[in-house]
């Protein structure tokens, strides 16, 4: 009977009715579903400030009903830092690309955190610059060719692939920080889960709060979704472990 | 002569692929010959078109506001690109994708070219970009038909060398279309 | 209201300025001329309630500057010429982003490291705009520890009238010499409405601040919207000071410290009997362009004075269109005296 | 007896809900969306469990689930 | 020695000239749209024992190019808009410290993110100096696939020549534009001696490259040098290009893809008998204000399009002083076709 | 007898003989000296080019008798890269203060370090910006009060003083990192071989090497170049212990 | 009426210090006044000098090329400063540091004081400055000395208030050697 | 035998020397320099024992040592 029917999964409130531009396949979708999802849980669209960055996900304004500021290219935590000073009991959120965030934004990344700035950062890690076109990232893998590494990623003329959320993890200002990935459905749950909770420990005032998004880029990748899939679980993974790198108690604070 | 053909349609439907062989037939020629995409790289998604002017004196712009042609590959193209076209000028129409009725001028040559049946037909629905160019080539005379079937190999990788073949085919197809297409 | 008068530093205006402008959030990264600024901030603000950052550097500095004016709240930055230089791409997007901030330079020697003395080597930068794009900042340039104080005040309320960037452009002379300041805290500060401010979506749609226009058509329309902006600036925001200009005969053209030691000057000539004048434009940007352009249809000569090789000459030379303007550049290193530029003017003087 | 609804607007044919779904009941279909898009289609035949693995996985939030 | 001609993307043919003119060092950070040369570069230089770095930054790359310059290699970067602005205090202190560099600005839309498509926004920025300090940059700013790749070689040569950054004004138009090439591999590539050189400091005395100088009077010296360089620039690298000059009534003047596009509708012009030719800067620093003075002497209207709401067209009201100079502007987001500013001639020409 | 007198500490051939313009009792003249000797000990001299950064030692070319190029102000990392990648024959150091190396060049200096650029960093940390006048610094310990933390370090206002040869022992590139100070004789023979095995360490090209010093700036801190000391040993080392965090074998790098 | 004066010396001689108090003094008195440091913050070691200007009417600028006095600490400030004064203008010259035959104009009025010896002599070698600046408001009157000494107050912070009685005296001090300076 | 000259106008008298020497041999002196600081003097009376701690804390390279 349709009447008993109930819907058990749907689109979230904080995620307007409006089509993704990303990639077919692309993990930045299921990335700001779940942020979404997370909002909703915690009932914080009107009091959220979003801040986009310049990367694939620039357009995060389109897509999330909440209050927005575009960042300049690798400098969203300096804004977030900005806005979460000037209004202190709203929620204030970034979400960043990995050459946005660990490559020209590192400095303002590492040191938001060292300031124990109580915000959240989502950081999508795929290998690669998707927006301008699949340049290297300082998260490529070593070996993988990009449009600037066109003969494979080489330490001894690239360096190697940064690992964000384990030096992040190290900072006393961190209160929360894990990396996540969607490549299987327990993983999907832990990645849900580690979003709400950087969401939640913002909420509790604990302290800046991370979580990594292991992430495809199909196009740059040059490999179908499927494929993609793929990589992320036997190519970077193993590089990249997942897994809740700090948790802060609430007693750390004081 | 100076001759300028806009090219336009879907993201993935060989646009570019298609003015760069122009522009090389062109070259291969020893025309003057100018190529101008207008591209989106930074945003995903989205339409894609390219302009090609091609002369015998140096050329100025690049960027022309009245094309003499306009070679349309689905609808949202159509729209956009239909009234910028010269009078007396021509339009080349992937119908299989934008219908014949949706044009609008009457003062204009009208290529209707079923494209992606036409290539499906021929077993592989991307050559329908091929098959235009084809078209328009016959219909314009811009350059040769074998300059343009040279340009293949400038544009195809040596991996995908394998499909110029299917390239040509398609390409003389669309040229047996201008007749009927526009008799 | 204090009536009171009490020796400052200049620097210390410009924070005492902010204060009473209702500015409660200071982000800025220390550099000499100008620390007196955030040190003197990160005094006061805390016991205001406010929020004084140190950030890591000039770029994060500008940006979370740009974050928390986003939402509405009075908020500036201050720095001094290298580290304005690296604010430059976050000041266009601020700009594009239509927000309100205020910004200080005390600009010091250049090119480069160059040295910690005054210098007016960023007029170029501040005023025909350092960073990408087609935008203006509106510029003051104070003479004064007293203008200092009230240019900073007024700062604030152009930012947010206009929804733009405005710059105080001073240098190591004004920022750290002493003079007696009346602290006239205004009575009410001149606010203008919010109502694209990011305070949360409650109640309303979401609001968004940014720059990207990829639509066909919207950037170009942004690009003459804020042209319009700055167009309605020139129209209603020109400020300038004359000094004995009504019968001068040569007008010398100088803004901030090159003017104030220049007026000395002025006065040297004018007890020779020479009729020389003094002109100082007091916003760089929008340039007192139609002021000039009237005296210029006289029979004047001009004598522009500047602390480096000629930059402000050239508009001075677009207004005046055909008239002879002669210049007197000292670059940084050693600033001019009075007596250097009066041996100028009496070269020049004509006759 | 759940079931799900694919919005085919919304759809891009990234297959991955395919690939997902425990009881192989969505593919990918012959017929294109106004965006260009082979979309997925639900098979009606066999039997959903509603577990919304596929809708979790969904990029573009194509998928809604009834139970 | 290649003769033949090739079609090549206008990035690409910078790519080519950096290597035909023994460039062998790049250092640069991804943007659309100018990435072609980062990733031509980087798969020709390993071949060539060069080195491709991509900094983590526009700020690192900048700096990086400062260290490798100062060794005395060949050495460039490229950007665009926002990428650039992020290099001004890097760019005062590379000419602050004479050091001979090769920047690439394939300028896009502003202000702030703004968008990909082609602007000339950035006018201002490259050639009044966006960074700090009383400097310049010599800019040339092509207008064809076949300029880009001999202006690149040509800019190695000037840089090396003056110790001073040249900076190639491109935009989103002539970078991703495809064109016939001959790349005529310079026989000898023209250098200057390398004196100043950082290599150790090995039966020598040591070397100091830098930009501070805090002694008496030794920066004000070393400004008047930097400006006697400049001095020096505009009394022999004016470079332009003129189309129907001779006889014109009007005189439109532009630079790089607007000047491409004019061209075209100057041509339209003399078509239906209007006297109007086009003049091109070809260099924007040293401006040719003496030839468009040359003109002004004459009864002549100067007409200015660009790809911005007005920026050139103040030098050439200053090069023109007094002259009527029309301005036509069209803001980044859609480009002016040949038709458009054809309508504009019509209407400004005389009778 | 005079003539069987051997001089058995002298000035390093690599300093040239200028009285510094270091305040008294600062520790920058200590290090500058141990690094000339380093020089001078694997005769690197005519071959080392110097980067200067901004700070109280800027004026490193006054002192060091070889090649130097003035860096702006954090960007002596990303200088020093440019240099070695034109010239990788050449032994090439930068020397940068806690502002300088910390705070707003720290991007540059850990992608320096993870592209494992084979230069050698002596980085001064005396928890406060000394050129400028006593700001506070990212390594300015909790409590401590400067021109800019009048009311002493506040984490949660200025967040947590960081560790920067810690973070940077973490990373792939890095062939050696370690933190000394001259506190005790002890301490300074441990500095001098640190800074000794930096070099060497460049020479045999085994990757990116640091050497962070714990420094006295007596005249931001107010006190005496003796109380300075004390404080060096005191406070600043049992929150940034001495010792060697990283060393590479050779192996490693193949 | 206005009158200018250079004061310079060693970094810690305590310069500024008295420029500071000059110029509260004439601020009490309801008089313009300009106080202008040259500095070096971000060099250590070196000079250090201040002009002030004082003046019944607003005063223009704050730099001067010719000031009526220089009040010089050491050696080196002599050799730059000397030259400076305008003729007739009035040198006072710290022969503990710098002696006096090291001057060379004849056109200006000399006092010579011994203020580091003096100050020694209080028990207090820092307090030289005190001595000059009483000596240099004693000889000009540019300001009362009454102002002098309650300018003390603002330029001496709390902590060091017991230190005000010692830097009267030596002001007073320094106001007694007028006389036997520049008799 | 040893001993150490100290370079009297390289001096700033910051006392670390006199601290560090094993033997108590050097004092802060009761003249100033050219620079006006007080330097250290090498008091010749006792054993210098040619450690060159003095001369290897001295923050102005001020100290060489004989043996
Ligand atoms: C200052 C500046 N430099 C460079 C760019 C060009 N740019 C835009 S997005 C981007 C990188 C995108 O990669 P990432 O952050 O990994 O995000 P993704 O697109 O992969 O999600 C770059 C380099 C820019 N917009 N601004
Ligand atoms: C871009 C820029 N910002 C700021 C400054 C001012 N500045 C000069 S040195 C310095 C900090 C010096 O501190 P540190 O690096 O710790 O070196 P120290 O003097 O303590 O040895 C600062 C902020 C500058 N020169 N350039
Ligand atoms: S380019 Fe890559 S990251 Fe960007 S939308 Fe496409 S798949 Fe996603
Ligand atoms: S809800 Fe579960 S069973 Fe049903 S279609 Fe989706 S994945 Fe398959
Ligand atoms: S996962 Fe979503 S977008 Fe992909 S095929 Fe399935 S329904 Fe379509
Ligand atoms: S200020 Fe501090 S760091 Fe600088 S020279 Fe003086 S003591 Fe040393
Ligand atoms: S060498 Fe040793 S014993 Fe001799 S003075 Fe120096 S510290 Fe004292
Ligand atoms: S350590 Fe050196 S500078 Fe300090 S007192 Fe001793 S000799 Fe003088
Ligand atoms: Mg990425
Ligand atoms: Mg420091």
């Amino acid at each position: 009977m349709q009447a008993a029917e109930k819907k058990v999964f749907e689109r979230p409130r904080t995620l307007k009715e409006v089509p993704f531009h990303f990639c077919p396949g692309c993990h930045h979708g299921i990335a700001h579903r779940m942020v979404a999802e997370a909002i909703d849980k915690f009932q914080l669209r009107e009091r959220t400030i979003g801040v986009a960055s310049v990367g694939c996900s620039v357009f995060l304004y389109d897509y999330f009903d909440v209050d927005v500021i575009e960042a300049p290219h690798g400098r969203a935590a300096a804004v977030a830092t900005g806005v979460k000073r000037a209004r202190n009991d709203r929620i204030v959120f970034s979400y960043q690309g990995d050459g946005d965030l660990a490559s020209i934004g590192i400095a303002e990344t590492i040191h938001t955190a060292n300031r124990g700035e109580n915000i959240t950062i989502i950081f999508i890690n795929n290998t690669v610059y998707g927006m301008t076109g699949g340049q290297l990232a300082p998260t490529t893998l070593l070996g993988q060719k990009t449009s600037t590494s066109p003969y494979g990623r080489d330490f001894m003329q690239d360096g190697y692939p940064i690992r964000m959320t384990e030096i992040l993890a190290t900072l006393e200002g961190t209160a929360f920080a894990a990396r996540v990935a969607f490549t299987t459905p327990k993983n999907i749950n832990m990645a849900k889960k580690a979003i709400e909770k950087a969401f939640q420990f913002q909420k509790e005032e604990l302290g800046f709060t991370f979580v990594e998004v292991l992430s495809a880029c199909p196009t740059n990748w040059g490999l179908s979704p499927v494929d993609s899939m793929k990589r992320v679980e036997n190519e970077m993974i193993p590089y990249f472990p997942l897994g809740i790198f700090k948790e802060r108690k609430a007693a750390d604070v004081l | 002569m100076i001759q300028s053909v806009i090219m336009a349609g879907f993201g993935g439907q060989g646009i570019l692929l298609i003015g760069n062989m122009l522009a090389y037939a062109a070259l291969g020629e020893g025309k003057h010959v100018t190529y101008m995409p207008a591209y989106g790289v930074e945003m995903r998604g989205g339409t894609a078109n390219c302009t090609v002017v091609v002369s015998d004196e140096p050329i100025g712009s690049p960027i022309v506001g009245k094309p003499d042609a306009v070679i349309v590959m689905n609808l949202p193209s159509l729209k956009k690109f239909e009234s910028w076209i010269k009078p007396e000028g021509k339009l080349f129409l992937n119908t299989s994708l934008a219908p014949a009725d949706e044009r609008t001028r009457e003062d204009i040559a009208f290529y209707p070219i079923p494209a992606n049946d036409l290539a499906s037909q021929m077993g592989n629905a991307r050559l329908a970009n091929m098959i235009l160019i084809g078209a328009y080539v016959k219909a314009t005379g811009i350059v040769s038909q074998d300059a343009l079937i040279d340009s293949l190999s400038k544009v195809i990788s040596e991996r995908n060398a394998r499909f110029i073949p299917q390239n040509i085919e398609a390409i003389k197809l669309g040229a047996d279309q201008v007749e009927t297409a526009n008799p | 209201m204090t009536e009171k008068q009490d020796l400052v530093k200049g620097n210390e205006a410009v924070a005492m300025g902010a204060l009473d402008a209702g500015c409660r959030h200071y982000f800025g990264y220390p550099i000499t001329p100008q620390s007196d600024i955030p040190e003197y901030l990160s005094y006061h603000l805390p016991k205001l309630g406010g929020e004084f950052v140190q950030a890591e550097s000039e770029v994060a500095a500008i940006n979370m500057l740009l974050g928390a004016a986003a939402t509405g709240v009075r908020a500036m930055t201050s720095s001094s010429s290298p580290g304005i230089s690296l604010m430059q791409e976050g000041l266009s997007y601020i700009a594009g982003s239509e927000i309100p901030i205020v910004i200080i330079n005390m600009s010091r020697s250049g090119p480069g490291l160059g040295g910690i003395a005054p210098s007016q080597g960023d007029y170029f930068q501040a005023v025909k705009g350092g960073g990408h794009g087609d935008y203006h900042l509106l510029v003051l340039a104070p003479n004064s520890v007293q203008e200092l104080y009230d240019l900073t005040i007024l700062a604030f309320e152009l930012a947010e009238k206009y929804r733009n960037p405005v710059m105080i452009l001073g240098d190591a002379m004004i920022g750290q010499m002493k003079e007696p300041l009346l602290r006239r805290t205004p009575e009410k500060i001149v606010e203008y409405p919010k109502d694209w401010a990011l305070t949360g979506a409650k109640g309303r749609p979401q609001r968004v601040l940014k720059s990207l226009y990829l639509k066909d058509g919207e950037l170009t329309a942004h690009n003459w919207k804020l042209h319009q902006k700055y167009e309605a600036m020139k129209k209603d925001e020109i400020r300038y000071e004359e000094v004995f200009v009504e019968d001068a005969e040569l007008i010398l053209v100088a803004f901030g410290s090159a003017a104030r030691i220049s007026r000395t000057s002025v006065m040297m000539a004018r007890e020779q009997g020479m009729k020389v004048g003094l002109f100082r434009p007091i916003t760089l940007f929008p340039f007192p362009e139609p002021r000039l352009a009237d005296f210029a249809k006289k029979d004047v000569g001009f004598f522009v004075v500047e602390l480096n090789t000629g930059q402000m000459v050239e508009d001075v030379k677009i207004a005046t269109a055909g008239r002879s303007v002669d210049f007197f550049g000292k670059p940084p290193g050693a600033l001019p005296t009075p007596e250097e530029i009066f041996e100028k003017i009496r070269e020049i003087y004509p006759g | 007896m759940a079931r799900i609804e694919i919005k085919q607007s919304l759809c891009k044919g990234c297959a991955l809900c395919t690939t997902l779904c425990p009881e192989g009941l969505i593919e990918i279909g012959k017929r294109l969306n106004e965006s260009g898009y082979f979309f997925a289609v639900f098979r009606e035949e066999g039997t959903c469990k509603g577990c919304a693995l596929c809708a979790k996985i969904c990029p573009d939030v194509a998928i809604e689930v009834w139970k």
